[in-house]
């Protein structure tokens, strides 16, 4: 049986004004965790009465980290949380990102809080990526440490201002990459909306199979209420309304109308 | 403490008085893998149409104050996929099916009713109530007239246990049930939704892509248990009572006020064993007050 | 920035659109300790009968989640005492008075309207719509023909705004809003409160003496946002909009929904300056926005 | 103009399994703070979204003290404040007992939770006054050190089981020693209704001024609202609505129907 989890925070840290990072000791989780997959976080006040789904930003050892903007009051709410505290976990829950046994060279294309779930992606991959990561200004910059810290990930920097790295959005910078001749096998996307559909054009004009990472709003997050609906194309090509919780967050370019 | 649990609501045997709410809980499989469905009194399972349906416009949820508003607009893959690919995964379980059914003709309700009475369920719960399609049920459910009319006639086309599903947007959800009850129905579900409506400052646009949606949990029980008690005291057939509950307590109250079972909606997002923990706190209740026969608690209310 | 924050509704002038609601806020003697009553645009007084009433036994507050249960059941010192000894006080400040009145007959409703006609207030509020009082302003309240007579009568002995408060227990209040308009209501106040039950499981008995009472507070606000809304598509007279307005944000909603002004009610039993700070962040969104007339807002919402 | 604090706590105490004793900064409300009063505190959650009703226990230099029992959902919230953060007070608010200028000796009957604001009351005494205090039994007696401490206190446990002190309730031990000739000017009593009627009552018969302390579930707390009715009897005779909160929360015997 699936189950609820209460569990304790190791480490909390303000990464900017606006994000915190949540160091959960996990270990009672004997599910799987998979890069791509969220966590369903009680809030426990009336006032914010739904869950929270959070992105998986790694997992290693037993320990899970959460990162995550405030928003609302939900995630205020969230941000108040010490070391030593409780945290009511539901999940991993969802479908995750395809991870190809073998491969030469993925692209991983993040903006904003869309950043966070991709270091746990990147640290899954078997082989080298290119990580575009977009940001509004070189204070907005989150977690490029980690990212730059893995063997395997060629870290691009983006800034909406140019005051960091490339200047422009991500998706210019992956595609003047493939312009200039870059290859991928599979490309990976999170973030804005109109970030991924950009992403997700180029990667189908390049006939290169690319995932995308959806956001909506949620329920019981499990697959049984359907209020996060978002319209996917079947295979017969026949529009359908799909689950985020369940069916995504994670979808194929070619399955997202 | 030797405790009877079961109730018999309308010619349906439960062996106890909780059952998950339709829509809240699709058809078991999600929370079977959360809670033993063997330990539930019933299912309602998610609302049915003739044909598959892919509901409204995402977003379809907006948080409220100790609520939520839900515009899903009843998306299901209609009664013959229900047939084919959900009675036989939920008959493994011993928990009883109630088909939630809406219709947007009178003939649609009948024709379901039809197919549905050859199937594996155990019971039928007529939605007249669902604020989320423009067309249809919502237009029955706040007319006395159209409610005795269509439970009459899916009445004479279904044998079983027949349930009608009323809406709390209306000046009198008394004479309604009081409708359904001279209609035939052999007990009324209440309450669904109330409509509301949440904007976004910022955009200035409702929250909803279909503008307004149907209020459910914690906020609305005190209007629910109101017309649980205020339809106790009117129709003689019994009432599953609904509406915000997410304890043992709160169950209690519905079961004191009249309801002779319960459903449990929304509570099932933030706790997905909340139907479990609402009926082992209800127990709890029950062996610390020495009451051993679960059905002596509804309609034990003292009026003041 | 300038800002321009004067409202007209229906013929008074309010220096800006936030008012206390009717039996949330007494005569105002009270909340005058916590907060300057000349920053108020208006103060609905507590609902006034024609001679003095006792109102119910108590207990008369229950809480709720995200909200309160109240059965009050119109206590006040009668219209001849309001006149005598609240006006005086109330006219010290710059807030406009408009003085909330419940009937028991049509006569009674005229009566009151007559002698008030000679007072010193701004404008009449009709209450037909209070939930606590067996006989009465809740019969006229569910019915759009005795709304229209009652607005008509009034009328003709009141020269002043007239206001009518509507009961958002209705199947329809929009049909309702238009009866009043019809029966020439300068404005519709919405919503009153919902009507409610809360248990107490041990004793077995409902916590208010008076077994129910009226819900309010931020429970209700999705379900007032969506009438004031559907009501703004409806009459073309304004709304005075509330139901658990308790931030800034929560007036906001309102005013794109439809409302000219918004009153505040429950929101002050727990923050005694709950109707300034809801100004204030107002005031703030408005900066923020460079939305210079506070008019501007009402109904500028648009529907997906 | 009158305002709420936002006060920080400088010592919580457990007093036993249910009690909870909260000594606040109170330095900054300037208005007299009179025994019999309460404060009408913030519990800051939409579960309990009304404000909670609490008496003065004690009050010096500045320094408040509230104790109370856990006994729904605000209380258990109140319960979980700690040293050094904030509560959120309005008040003081109500009418406090009546202190005559002098006498000879008051009596006090308290039970359960109305023995706590008798200590404020009994502390602001100028005269000396016998404490009947009853308990369920010996290990509810809350305070009892208190209490005894103060020079003027003549302090009467009483049990209900007789585990400690008198064994019976608290108006017994009051009309017992009325019985055995004690005199009173005035007597006051806090608890349990049964409790108050029964010594105002004895005190009515035996013609001693008497005041009770009354307990009704609040909305506004300052008088604005009308749901913390009580019957009263008015000068002349005639039955009347008063306010726990504003007009209360302590009567006059002889104002109570
Ligand atoms: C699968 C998934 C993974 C996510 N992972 C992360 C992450 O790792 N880090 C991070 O910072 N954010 C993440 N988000 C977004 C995050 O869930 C929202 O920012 C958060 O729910 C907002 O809650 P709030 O209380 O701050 O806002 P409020 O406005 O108070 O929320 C009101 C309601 O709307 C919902 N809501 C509001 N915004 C969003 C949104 N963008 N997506 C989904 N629901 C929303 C809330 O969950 C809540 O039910 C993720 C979203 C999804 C769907
Ligand atoms: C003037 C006054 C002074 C008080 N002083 C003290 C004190 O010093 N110490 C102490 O322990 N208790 C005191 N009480 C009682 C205390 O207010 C209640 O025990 C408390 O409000 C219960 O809240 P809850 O959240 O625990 O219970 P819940 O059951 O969750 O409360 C639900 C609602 O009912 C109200 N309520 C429930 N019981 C009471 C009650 N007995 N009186 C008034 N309202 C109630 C609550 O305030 C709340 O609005 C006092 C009450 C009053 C009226
Ligand atoms: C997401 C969602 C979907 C729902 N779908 C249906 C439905 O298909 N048929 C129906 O009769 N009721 C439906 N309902 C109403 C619930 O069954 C229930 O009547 C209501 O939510 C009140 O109970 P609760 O407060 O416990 O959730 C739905 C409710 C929610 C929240
Ligand atoms: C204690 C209390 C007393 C009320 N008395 C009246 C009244 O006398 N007349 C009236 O028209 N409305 C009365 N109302 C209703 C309010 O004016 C308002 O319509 C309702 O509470 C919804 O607003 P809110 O959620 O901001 O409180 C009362 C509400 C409360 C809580
Ligand atoms: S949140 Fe319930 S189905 Fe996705
Ligand atoms: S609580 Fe509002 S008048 Fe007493």
């Amino acid at each position: 049986m699936k189950q609820t989890y209460q569990c304790t925070i190791l480490e909390r840290a303000k990464l900017s004004d606006k994000t915190i990072s949540l160091l959960i000791d996990a270990s009672q989780i004997r599910e799987e965790i998979l890069p791509g997959q969220f966590f369903h976080i009680n809030c426990n006040t009336q006032d914010s009465y739904l869950r929270r789904p959070i992105s998986v930003c790694d997992f290693e050892k037993g320990r899970l980290r959460l990162v995550f903007e405030i928003r609302g009051k939900g995630t205020a709410k969230l941000a108040k949380l010490n070391k030593g505290d409780a945290i009511d976990l539901l999940g991993p829950l969802g479908r995750g990102f395809h991870l190809p046994k073998s491969g030469k060279r993925a692209a991983v294309v993040g903006g904003g809080i869309g950043t966070f779930p991709l270091l746990f992606l990147t640290k899954s991959l078997s082989f080298p990526c290119d990580a575009f990561l977009g940001f509004r200004c070189e204070e907005q910059i989150i977690l490029a440490d980690e990212f730059k810290s893995l063997p395997n990930v060629n870290l691009i920097l983006c800034t909406d201002n140019g005051s960091c790295g490339y200047c422009g959005f991500a998706p210019s910078a992956l595609t003047e990459a493939l312009d200039a001749g870059k290859n991928y096998d599979i490309i990976y996307t999170c973030g804005p909306r109109i970030m991924m559909d950009c992403v997700a054009k180029t990667a189908t004009e390049k006939k290169i199979p690319c995932q995308l990472s959806l956001e909506e709003r949620m329920g019981c997050g499990i697959g049984a209420c359907l209020v996060c609906a978002c319209q996917t194309k079947e295979k017969n090509g026949q529009s359908h309304m799909s689950r985020v919780c369940a069916d995504g967050p994670v979808f194929w370019a070619e399955e997202i109308l | 403490m030797n405790i009877k649990t079961e109730v018999n609501i309308g010619g349906l045997e439960l062996q106890n008085p909780v059952i998950a709410a339709s829509g809240t809980f699709g058809f078991g499989r999600e929370y079977g893998e959360y809670i033993d469905l063997n330990s539930l009194g019933a299912i309602s399972v998610k609302g049915l149409t003739l044909r598959p349906r892919e509901g409204n416009l995402p977003p379809r949820i907006a948080e409220t104050p100790s609520g939520i508003l839900n515009s899903v607009g009843l998306q299901n893959p209609g009664v013959h996929a229900f047939i084919q690919e959900e009675i036989p995964f939920l008959r493994r379980y011993r928990c009883k099916i109630i088909a939630n059914v809406a219709g947007s003709t009178v003939e649609e309700y009948e024709e379901m009713a039809e197919i549905l009475s050859s199937a594996d369920i155990d019971a039928i719960e007529l939605n007249l109530s669902c604020p989320n399609v423009k067309a249809g049920c919502a237009a029955f459910g706040t007319s006395a007239a159209m409610i005795k009319e269509v439970t009459r006639r899916v009445k004479n086309k279904y044998n079983g246990p027949l349930f009608v599903k009323l809406t709390p947007n209306v000046t009198s959800i008394s004479e309604l049930a009081l409708a359904a009850e001279e209609g035939g129905a052999d007990a009324v579900s209440l309450i669904n939704t109330l409509l509301g409506m949440a904007i976004d400052i910022h955009t200035r646009r409702p929250i909803l892509a279909n503008n307004t949606g149907g209020l459910s949990g914690p906020a609305i029980k005190p209007v629910a248990l109101r017309m649980v008690n205020e339809v106790y005291r009117t129709v003689k057939i019994p009432i599953i009572g609904m509406g915000g509950i997410s304890t043992g307590d709160d169950a209690i109250e519905f079961l004191l006020a009249g309801a002779s079972a319960i459903m449990v909606g929304t509570a099932s997002f933030v706790n997905p064993r909340a139907c479990l923990d609402v009926f082992d706190d209800v127990l709890a209740y029950m062996k610390n007050y020495n009451i051993r026969d679960i059905a002596s608690l509804t309609g034990s209310l003292r009026l003041n």
